[in-house]
C-alpha cells in the first residue's frame, strides 16, 4: 500500500475568528466548499472543542491544488478573517499570520495597525449582513470580500457552496446570503499591501498531478 | 470463512439432579377419618369425589360397595364420620349423611339396580340367619359376587330393628323396603316368618349350606336392672321395655300413652322412644346415667351414647333430659305408678363391666310418672340355636351384627355383614381375606394445609316445620343436584390427590410430571426439597428416606 | 461524485449506506456529529432503522449486542470515557461473537478531563477481541465503515472503526460517497445463523468451567488470525469496485530503501509522510508505514514491509503507563520471534491533542540519528507556534 | 427437547442447578412456562443465569441470552428493536434478580422503562446477592443479617430498609408495574397474562424465598412467601400509569412473628433487647405498609384467601397441550 507523494507548496491556509454564534465554523466550511467546486482540495476545520455561545471560535481552511494529508493544526495562516472586531483586544488574532498576510476585518482598521506589514481588508460586515439577512450576520459578506481580495476562489463557487450548504434553510435565506456575498465581493477597496502569490492552477481529481513516484509505483 | 463455534449448549437434562436428594417425596393415599371411623368402612372421600363431578350414579355404586342401605343410613346413622371429619377445623364438618341419603333417595327414584360383580354363579350355598343389616349386608355381597344365599327370618317383615325398631319420623318404611328390595333382585332367597329349629333344623343348615351367617340382632330388652326381682318380670301397663314400645308402635298398635312418662336410658333407643312418646301427645322426661354431651368428667369420662343430633332434636320436641341420674325406686300408689325416685348416680358399671351402680344418699329426687320405660340396652336371643352358639368359623359359622356387636349401630352391623362376607368368599376360594385398599395410615388435618381450602357453608336438610304432628319425616333431604354438589364438593379428600396442582406447580425442579389422573415424580431430578410435601393441601405426599 | 463532508457526517452517511436495523448511541464529544446525522436520517426516513437514545455507553453497548443477537445489523458510537464506560459489555459482544460494528472517535481519557485527540481510549480496550482499523483520513473512514460490516459479518468478529476526534470527525474533507447499489454489491445483506428465534431456541452467553471456558478463547483467537486474510480481501475486492484501497493491513510512503522507517496510526501519517518528505528532500534515507489494523496484530505484514530497515521509531499517541509504547512493545516482541535485530524506538507524543506537525517528527528523526532517543520510552517534543520545535 | 410433560413447556427444564427449594426456580419456572417458548429470554448474571447454564448445560427450551451484570434491561431493549424494525411480534422478557434490578441494574432498566421499549421486566427478588454468598443488597428488609450486614455488638443487621423499587418503576408512569409472589400461583398468572395482554414496558416483581440466604428449611419456600404477603410486610399491588390499581387483600393480617421465626436471617433479632426493638420496627413497617395500601379494607374480593383456594383438578396450567409434541 503506498501514499501519494505530495508537496505542500501550493497550500493556501485562512483562519476564521469570530464569536460562538457569528457562524465562524460554517463560514471555513462555505470556503472550503466553494475551492473544492473550483476544483482545489481543501479542508476546513473548527479550532477543536466545546461551542459555547458568545465565546470566541476560530475556524481554519486549507486549499491545494493536490490532495491535503495534514491533520494539523494550522499554526501559519496566509489569511486571517475576523468576524468581530472587538476581538482583536482580547485575543492574539495575528498570531503566526505570514509576512504580509490578508486580514478581512468586519469594522474599522485599528490605528495601530499602521505599518505592521500586514494587508488589512475593513468592511462593516455585520451592517452589510444585516440589510440582508436582518440580523448582522458577517460570516457571508466577509467571504465574499476575502475571494475578492485573494481571488483563491471564485465568486460564482462561493453561490454554488452557499446554495448547496443552506439549501435546506429554505430560499430566502440562500437567496439573502448570495446578495450579501455578492455585496461583500463588490465593496472592498482592494489593499495596497504587498500583492500575494498568484493563485495555483486548479486541479481535478482524475488524472491528478502530484503523482506516485516509480519507485513507489514498483513495490 | 465463517468461524466454526461449539457453544451452542447441550441440554440440563442430562444432568440428575436427584442424586442430590437426601430424603424423597412419595404419593401416598392416606385413610380419611370419616372413612376409617366409619363402622361400615366406607370409602366416603371417593364417593364423595364423584358426586362432587355429579357423577351420582357412580358414587351411588361406590358408596354401596359398602352399604347397600344408603337411603336408610343417610337417615338413621349417627354420621360417627361427620365428628371425625378434618372439615371441622376450617370451618363444619362435611353432612356426609344428608350426601348419602340424597344419592340412596335419587338411587331409588331412579330405580338404579346394583351391578354384580360375577356373571358365573358359585357352586357354594350360603344361609344367613336373620335379615336384619348385618344379614342382608353380607347377602347382597355373596350375591353380587354369585353365591346362592337364603336369609331366614322370624319375623314376617324384613329389616330387623331396621324394621321394627327405628320409628317412622327417623325412617319412612317405604324407603327400607325400596331398598331391601333392590338387594333381594340380585336373586337372595328370603324365607320369612322362618325360626330355627322350627323351619329349619339347626343340623339341616349346617349340612345344606357351604357356610352361615348367623345375624340375629338383640331382640331381647333388659328390663329395670334398679329393682331387683320384683319388677322384672313382663312389662304391664306402668312399666316397659323401649324395645316393646318400639315394635308395637312400629306394628301399627294403637298405643295408649298415659300423660306423663319418664324413660330410663341415655341411648339412642331411649331418645326414640322419647320422642315417640312425645309424638303420642304426653310429657316425657328422660333419666340418664351419664353426663350431656360436651361434659368430660375427668374422672368418670362419660358422655351419654346417645347421638347429638337425636338430643338436640329431641330437646327441641320437648322432652326433659336429666343426666347422671339413675333410679332409686318406682314410686307406687297402689297398683298406679305415681313415678320415679332417682338419685345422683356417681358409677352405673364397675370395673369389670358389670352392672353396679354407685347412688349417692340424700339426693333423691321425684319424677312424676304414670308409666317408665326402660331404655337399657338389649341382648340376643339364642333361644332355638343352641347348637349354632358353639360354632366356629372352622365350622363354617360365621357371626355378626348386633349380636356380637358393642356399639349395635345399624352401620356396624352392615359392616359385620361385609366382613363376615369377605371371610367366607376368601375361606370358600381358599384365599386370604384382600385387605381394603383405602385402610392406609389415617391421616389427621395437622398433617394437611387447610389454608389451601375456601371456607364454605355447610348445607343442612331443611327440618319439617310440622314434625310433631304425628310421624312424618323431620328431616328433608338436601333439596337439589346443586346443593348436593357443593356439600360434595367442600369435601377436603383427606390424604387422597385431587389433582390440585400444588406439587406440580411449585416444584421448583420440573421433577412433578402430571399424568393422566394424577402425577409421577420424575427422580432423576427431584432434589427432595420436600416442597410439594409441604404445600400438598390434603397431605397426600409423604417424604420419606432415599429408597 | 466528490463532497467535501464533516468526518462525522461522511462516516454517518457510510453507515447508512450499509443499512444498519439498529442504532444506539448516548452522546460524547467528539462522536456527537456522527449519531446527531444518523438520528436526522432516521428522522427523516431515510435509514430505515430503529435509533436508540440509550441511557449511556453503556447501555447503547449492550442495546447493540441485544440487535445483533436478534438478527439485526447495529451500529454505535462513542469515545473516550464513553467507551471505557462501555468496556465489560465489550468483551461481552466479543465473546458471543457477535458481529457489531462501532466507531470511535478517538480521545484522551481523564483524568485530568480531555476532549481532544489519542488512542488511549481505543489501545485501553484492544485485548477486547475487536478487531480494530485506525483511519487516516475521511474517504478512508467511509471506506473502511464499508469493508468493516463485511469483515465483522463473515469473521463474527464486532469491528471498531477508530477516527481520531476532531481531527477527522469536525474536520471538512473531500469525500467520494458510494451509492446504495455499488455498497448493496459489495455488503451482502446481513444473515446470521446464531440468532435469538424460538424457532431454533437457543441459549447464548451461559456460564462455562474452567474445562470449557479456554476453547473460547483459542477460538476467538484464531477467528483474529484469519481476520487478516479476511480484511485484505476484502479490502482488495473493494479496490477492484471503487478504486479505492482503505488501507489494508499496513500502508507503506516512501520504503524504498529506507533504512530509518517510523511506524503510526491514523491520521498522524500526514504529518509523518510530510516530514518524510522534508528528510527525503536532505537526502536521508527514511520512510514511514501506517498500521491501519491493530487488531489483529498483522505481524507478516509489518515483517515484510520493514526488513530493509535499520532503525524503527514507532510513534504513538497512547502509552501503557509504567510500560511504555504499546506498539513498540508488541513490534519488538514480533521482530524478537522473527529473528530480526532491527533496534525499535518507542516515542510517545500527541496525548490530550498535543500538535504533532512535521516539523515536530523531523526533529525525532535527527534524534533517532544521533542516537538521542533512549531504547525505553522518549516523550515527543513539543511544537511552537512558530514551529519552531520545543523539547519536552 | 424435554417433552416430558404434556401439560406446559418446560421452558424452564430439570437438570438446572439450584439449592434444593429454591424460590427463584420456582418462579422463574412458572413466569416462563405461563408465557411459553415463543419469547426471547433475557437474563442479567445472578443465581438463575448461573444454574440454568451450568457449564454448557443450558436449562433453557426458549432462546435465551445472557450478557452482562448491569444490561439485561438494555440488552432486551435491542432485541426488541431489532424485532420492531423487522416486524416480528415475539414478546420479550428480561429476567433479572434483585441486585440486578434495585441495584447495578437499574440504570439501564429506567433507561428501557423510559424510551417506552415492549418488554416484560421481571425482577426474581430475594432480596440480597445469593449468588455470591449472600451480600446484603438494596432490597434487603431492615434487619435482616447478611454477610455484609452482620449483627454485632453495635449492630442489628441491615440498618437500612428495603428499597421501595416499585414506587420507582410507577414513578415512570409505566403501563403495568406490579408485584407477586409464588405462594399465590393464580394471582401469578393472572398478573404474568395482564402483562403479557399490554403494550410497552411492564414490570413484575417476583418476592422468591431463597432457603441458603434465609435460612430456612428448604420445604418452607411456599409458606414463607405466604407469610410475607400475610404480615403485610410484602403487599401484593398493581400499579397503572403510576395509579394504584389492585391489591390484594388480606383476609385477616398475621403478626409479622409468624413470618421471621422461620428464617435464620432473623433470628438475632429473638435474643436480645435490640434486637426486640427491631421486631417492633419490623411490625411497625407491616402495619404502615398495610395502611398505605389498605390491604385490609379494599374494597376488592380479591383477597388472601380466596388467592389461595386449591380446586379439583387443577388451579389453571399452563397449556392445554403442548405446541410441539406429545
Amino acid at each position: 500500500m503506498t501514499m501519494e507523494t505530495k508537496t505542500e507548496a501550493d497550500l493556501h491556509d485562512i483562519r476564521l475568528h469570530g464569536r460562538g454564534g457569528q457562524g465562524t465554523v460554517s463560514a471555513a466550511a462555505l470556503l472550503a466548499l466553494a475551492a473544492f467546486e473550483d476544483g482545489f482540495e481543501s479542508q476546513a476545520f473548527p479550532k477543536f472543542g466545546s461551542e459555547r455561545r458568545g465565546a470566541p471560535v476560530e475556524a481554519y481552511v486549507r486549499i491545494s491544488s493536490s490532495t491535503i494529508r495534514a491533520h494539523n493544526q494550522l499554526y501559519t495562516p496566509d489569511a486571517v478573517v475576523i468576524q468581530d472586531a472587538g476581538l482583536l483586544r482580547s485575543e492574539p488574532l495575528l498570531r503566526g499570520l505570514k509576512r504580509g498576510g490578508l486580514i478581512v476585518l468586519n469594522g474599522e482598521q485599528p490605528a495601530a495597525s499602521e505599518g505592521d506589514g500586514f494587508r488589512w481588508l475593513c468592511l462593516p460586515a455585520s451592517e452589510i449582513g444585516e440589510r440582508h439577512l436582518g440580523r448582522p450576520l458577517p460570516n457571508t459578506v466577509l467571504l465574499g470580500a476575502l475571494a475578492a481580495a485573494t481571488q483563491w476562489v471564485s465568486l460564482a463557487a462561493l453561490e454554488k457552496a452557499v446554495t448547496n450548504h443552506l439549501s435546506r434553510k429554505g430560499e430566502e435565506v440562500v437567496k439573502a446570503n448570495i446578495e450579501a456575498l455578492r455585496e461583500g465581493y463588490e465593496s472592498p477597496s482592494i489593499p495596497t499591501s504587498p500583492p500575494i502569490s498568484a493563485p495555483p492552477q486548479p486541479r481535478f481529481f482524475k488524472g491528478a498531478a502530484g503523482a506516485v513516484s516509480k519507485e513507489e509505483q514498483a513495490r | 470463512m465463517a468461524a466454526k463455534l461449539e457453544i451452542e449448549p447441550g441440554s440440563s437434562n442430562a444432568y440428575h439432579t436427584g442424586e442430590w436428594r437426601t430424603q424423597q417425596p412419595v404419593y401416598q393415599n392416606k385413610w380419611p377419618p370419616c372413612s376409617q371411623i366409619c363402622p361400615a368402612s366406607e370409602d366416603i372421600q371417593a364417593w364423595l369425589a364423584l358426586a362432587s363431578a355429579e357423577q351420582w350414579q357412580a358414587a351411588w355404586h361406590k358408596l354401596t360397595e359398602r352399604n347397600p342401605f344408603p337411603a336408610t343410613m343417610g337417615r338413621i346413622c349417627y354420621h360417627a364420620c361427620e365428628s371425625a371429619c378434618n372439615r371441622k377445623h376450617l370451618d363444619s364438618a362435611v353432612n356426609i349423611h344428608a350426601m348419602e341419603r340424597y344419592l340412596g333417595d335419587m338411587a331409588i327414584a331412579q330405580g338404579w339396580r346394583h351391578r354384580s360383580f360375577c356373571d358365573d354363579a358359585q357352586p357354594e350355598r350360603v344361609a344367613i340367619v336373620g335379615a336384619g343389616p348385618a344379614g342382608l349386608s353380607c347377602a347382597f355381597q355373596l350375591a353380587r359376587h354369585g353365591y346362592s344365599v337364603t336369609i331366614f327370618d322370624d319375623q314376617a317383615e324384613a329389616g330387623g330393628t331396621l324394621h321394627s325398631a327405628i320409628p317412622d319420623y327417623r325412617l319412612p318404611k317405604s324407603v327400607l323396603a325400596n331398598e331391601i328390595d333392590a338387594i333381594l333382585a340380585l336373586g337372595i332367597e328370603l324365607r320369612l316368618n322362618s325360626r330355627i329349629g322350627e323351619a329349619v333344623s339347626e343340623s339341616d343348615l349346617l349340612d345344606q349350606y357351604d357356610a352361615v351367617f348367623l345375624a340375629i340382632g338383640t331382640q331381647q330388652p333388659r328390663l329395670n336392672p334398679y329393682n331387683n326381682g320384683a319388677e322384672k318380670a313382663r312389662s304391664n301397663h306402668s312399666v316397659m321395655s323401649g324395645l316393646e314400645f318400639l315394635h308395637r308402635l312400629n306394628r301399627g298398635e294403637e298405643l295408649e300413652i298415659p300423660r306423663q312418662v319418664a324413660v330410663v336410658g341415655g341411648g339412642n333407643t331411649a331418645m326414640d322412644v322419647a320422642r315417640c312418646v312425645r309424638r303420642l301427645g304426653a310429657e316425657v322426661t328422660v333419666i340418664c346415667a351419664q353426663d350431656p354431651h360436651g361434659t368430660h368428667h375427668h374422672e368418670l369420662g362419660t358422655e351419654m351414647p346417645a347421638s347429638l343430633t337425636e338430643v338436640v332434636e329431641a330437646e327441641a320436641e320437648g322432652v326433659q333430659l336429666i343426666y347422671r341420674a339413675g333410679v332409686h325406686r318406682l314410686v307406687r300408689s297402689g297398683d298406679h305408678l305415681s313415678g320415679i325416685e332417682i338419685a345422683h348416680v356417681d358409677r352405673v358399671h364397675d370395673r369389670h363391666g358389670n352392672f353396679n351402680p354407685i347412688l349417692f344418699d340424700g339426693t333423691e329426687e321425684f319424677v312424676a310418672a304414670e308409666l317408665v320405660i326402660f331404655a337399657i340396652g338389649q341382648e340376643s336371643d339364642w333361644r332355638g340355636l343352641e347348637v349354632l352358639q358353639k360354632t366356629t368359623e372352622a365350622d363354617g359359622v360365621w357371626v355378626g351384627g348386633d349380636a356380637v356387636s358393642k356399639s349395635k349401630l345399624a352401620a356396624a352391623a352392615v359392616g359385620s355383614g361385609y366382613r363376615a362376607a369377605m371371610s367366607m368368599m376368601a375361606r370358600l376360594k381358599g384365599d386370604a381375606v384382600i385387605p381394603d385398599e383405602h385402610k392406609k395410615r389415617k391421616i389427621t388435618y395437622r398433617e394437611m394445609q387447610l389454608h389451601y381450602y375456601a371456607k364454605q357453608p355447610r348445607l343442612e336438610g331443611e327440618m319439617n316445620p310440622e314434625r310433631l304432628d304425628g310421624f312424618k319425616e323431620v328431616v328433608k333431604g338436601l333439596v337439589d343436584d346443586d346443593s348436593a354438589r357443593h356439600e360434595a364438593k367442600r369435601c377436603l379428600s383427606c390424604g387422597v390427590c385431587f389433582e390440585c396442582d400444588n406439587c406440580w406447580h411449585f416444584c421448583p425442579d420440573a421433577a412433578v410430571i402430571k399424568i393422566a389422573g394424577g402425577y409421577r415424580i420424575d427422580y432423576d431430578y427431584c432434589k427432595g426439597c420436600g416442597i410439594c410435601a409441604e404445600e400438598c393441601p390434603c397431605g397426600h405426599i409423604d417424604m420419606g428416606n432415599v429408597s | 461524485m466528490k463532497q467535501l463532508l464533516e468526518g462525522s457526517q461522511a462516516v454517518a452517511e457510510a453507515v447508512r449506506l450499509c443499512r444498519p436495523q439498529v442504532v444506539a448511541a448516548y452522546p460524547i464529544t467528539p462522536q456527537t456529529h456522527i449519531i446527531e446525522r444518523l438520528a436526522q436520517h432516521v428522522a427523516n426516513g431515510e435509514l430505515d432503522a430503529e435509533f436508540i437514545n440509550a441511557e449511556s455507553e453503556f447501555g447503547a453497548a449492550s442495546i447493540v449486542l441485544g440487535a445483533v443477537a436478534a438478527g439485526a445489523r447495529a451500529f454505535t458510537a462513542t469515545a473516550s470515557q464513553g467507551l471505557l464506560l462501555m468496556t465489560e459489555v465489550l468483551y461481552n459482544i466479543a465473546g458471543l461473537r457477535l458481529p457489531v460494528v462501532m466507531v470511535c472517535a478517538n480521545r484522551a481519557i481523564g483524568a485530568p478531563i480531555n476532549i481532544f485527540s489519542d488512542h488511549q481510549d481505543s489501545m485501553a480496550v484492544r485485548d477486547a477481541g475487536w478487531v480494530q482499523l485506525y483511519v487516516g483520513s475521511n474517504q478512508e473512514a467511509v471506506d473502511t465503515m464499508i469493508q468493516a460490516y463485511r469483515i465483522a459479518e463473515v469473521c463474527e468478529l464486532p469491528v471498531m472503526v477508530c477516527m481520531d476526534g476532531f481531527l477527522l470527525t469536525h474536520t471538512f474533507e473531500p469525500v467520494e460517497l458510494p451509492s446504495q447499489a455499488e455498497v448493496d454489491g459489495y455488503l451482502p445483506a446481513f444473515q446470521f445463523v446464531r440468532t435469538l428465534d424460538p424457532a431454533r431456541p437457543m441459549t447464548l452467553g451461559g456460564a462455562s468451567e474452567a474445562d470449557n471456558y479456554q476453547p473460547y478463547r483459542v477460538a476467538q483467537h484464531d477467528a483474529m488470525e484469519n481476520a487478516q486474510a479476511v480484511i485484505e480481501a476484502f479490502d482488495a475486492d473493494f479496490e477492484t469496485r471503487f478504486g479505492r484501497t482503505g488501507g489494508g493491513l499496513v500502508q507503506g510512503y516512501r520504503l524504498d530503501r529506507a533504512t530509518t522507517v517510523v511506524l503510526c496510526m491514523g491520521t498522524l501519517m500526514g504529518a509523518v509522510a510530510e516530514a518524510v518528505d522534508r528528510q527525503r528532500d536532505q537526502g536521508k534515507a527514511v520512510g514511514a508505514l501506517r498500521l491501519r489494523c491493530f487488531r489483529p496484530f498483522p505481524v507478516q505484514a509489518l515483517l515484510d514491509h520493514l526488513k530493509v530497515a535499520q532503525r524503527i521509531i514507532v510513534l504513538e499517541k497512547a502509552i501503557s503507563i509504567g510500560a511504555g509504547g504499546i506498539v513498540a512493545a508488541e513490534l519488538r516482541a514480533a521482530l524478537q520471534q522473527a529473528e530480526m535485530t532491527i533496534p525499535v524506538e518507542s516515542v510517545i507524543g500527541g496525548l490530550g491533542g498535543r500538535d504533532l506537525t512535521p516539523a515536530v517528527i523531523e526533529a525525532i528523526f535527527q534524534q533517532a540519528a544521533d542516537e538521542k532517543i533512549d531504547t525505553q520510552n522518549r516523550f515527543a517534543p513539543d511544537h511552537s507556534v512558530n514551529g519552531e520545535v520545543q523539547h519536552g | 427437547m424435554d417433552k416430558r410433560d404434556p401439560f406446559r413447556h418446560n421452558v424452564l427444564t430439570s437438570g438446572h442447578r439450584a439449592c434444593s427449594g429454591c424460590g427463584e426456580a420456582m418462579a422463574a419456572r412458572m413466569v416462563s412456562d405461563l408465557i411459553g417458548p415463543d419469547a426471547i429470554y433475557i437474563n442479567a448474571t445472578g443465581c438463575l443465569q448461573v444454574f440454568t447454564t451450568h457449564n454448557q448445560q443450558s436449562a433453557w427450551q426458549a432462546p435465551w441470552i445472557h450478557s452482562v451484570f448491569a444490561n439485561a434491561a438494555a440488552v432486551a431493549s435491542g432485541i426488541e428493536a431489532a424485532l420492531r424494525i423487522s416486524g416480528k411480534e415475539t414478546p420479550v422478557v428480561v429476567q433479572a434478580g434483585d441486585g440486578g434490578t434495585f441495584d447495578i441494574g437499574l440504570q439501564c432498566l429506567s433507561g428501557m422503562i423510559e424510551r417506552g421499549h415492549d418488554i416484560l421486566f421481571v425482577c426474581y427478588d430475594n432480596e440480597a446477592y445469593m449468588n455470591t454468598g449472600v451480600q446484603r443488597s438494596s432490597s434487603t428488609p431492615h434487619a435482616v443479617r447478611t454477610s455484609t450486614s452482620p449483627p454485632g455488638r453495635l449492630s442489628q443487621g441491615k440498618h437500612q430498609l428495603k428499597k421501595d423499587v416499585i414506587s420507582i418503576m410507577a414513578a415512570h408512569h409505566m403501563p403495568y408495574a406490579a408485584t407477586a409472589t409464588v405462594a399465590y400461583f393464580p394471582d401469578l398468572k393472572a398478573k404474568v397474562e395482564k402483562a403479557m395482554g399490554i403494550k410497552g414496558p411492564r414490570f413484575l416483581q417476583v418476592l422468591s424465598p431463597c432457603p441458603l440466604g434465609w435460612v430456612h428449611d428448604s420445604a418452607l419456600s411456599v409458606t414463607v412467601s405466604r407469610l410475607a404477603v400475610e404480615t403485610g410486610l410484602f403487599p401484593l399491588v398493581e400499579l397503572e400509569h403510576g395509579e394504584l390499581t389492585g391489591v390484594m387483600r388480606l383476609a385477616e393480617q398475621r403478626p409479622v412473628d409468624e413470618y421471621l421465626r422461620p428464617q435464620g436471617r432473623f433470628k438475632h433479632l429473638f435474643n436480645s433487647k435490640n434486637g426486640a426493638i427491631e421486631l417492633r420496627h419490623l411490625q411497625a413497617l407491616a402495619d404502615a405498609r398495610i395502611r398505605r395500601y389498605g390491604l385490609l379494607d379494599a374494597e376488592t374480593e380479591w383477597d388472601t384467601d380466596r388467592a389461595m383456594q386449591s380446586e379439583r383438578h387443577g388451579r389453571g396450567g399452563y397449556c392445554e397441550r403442548r405446541s410441539h409434541g406429545s
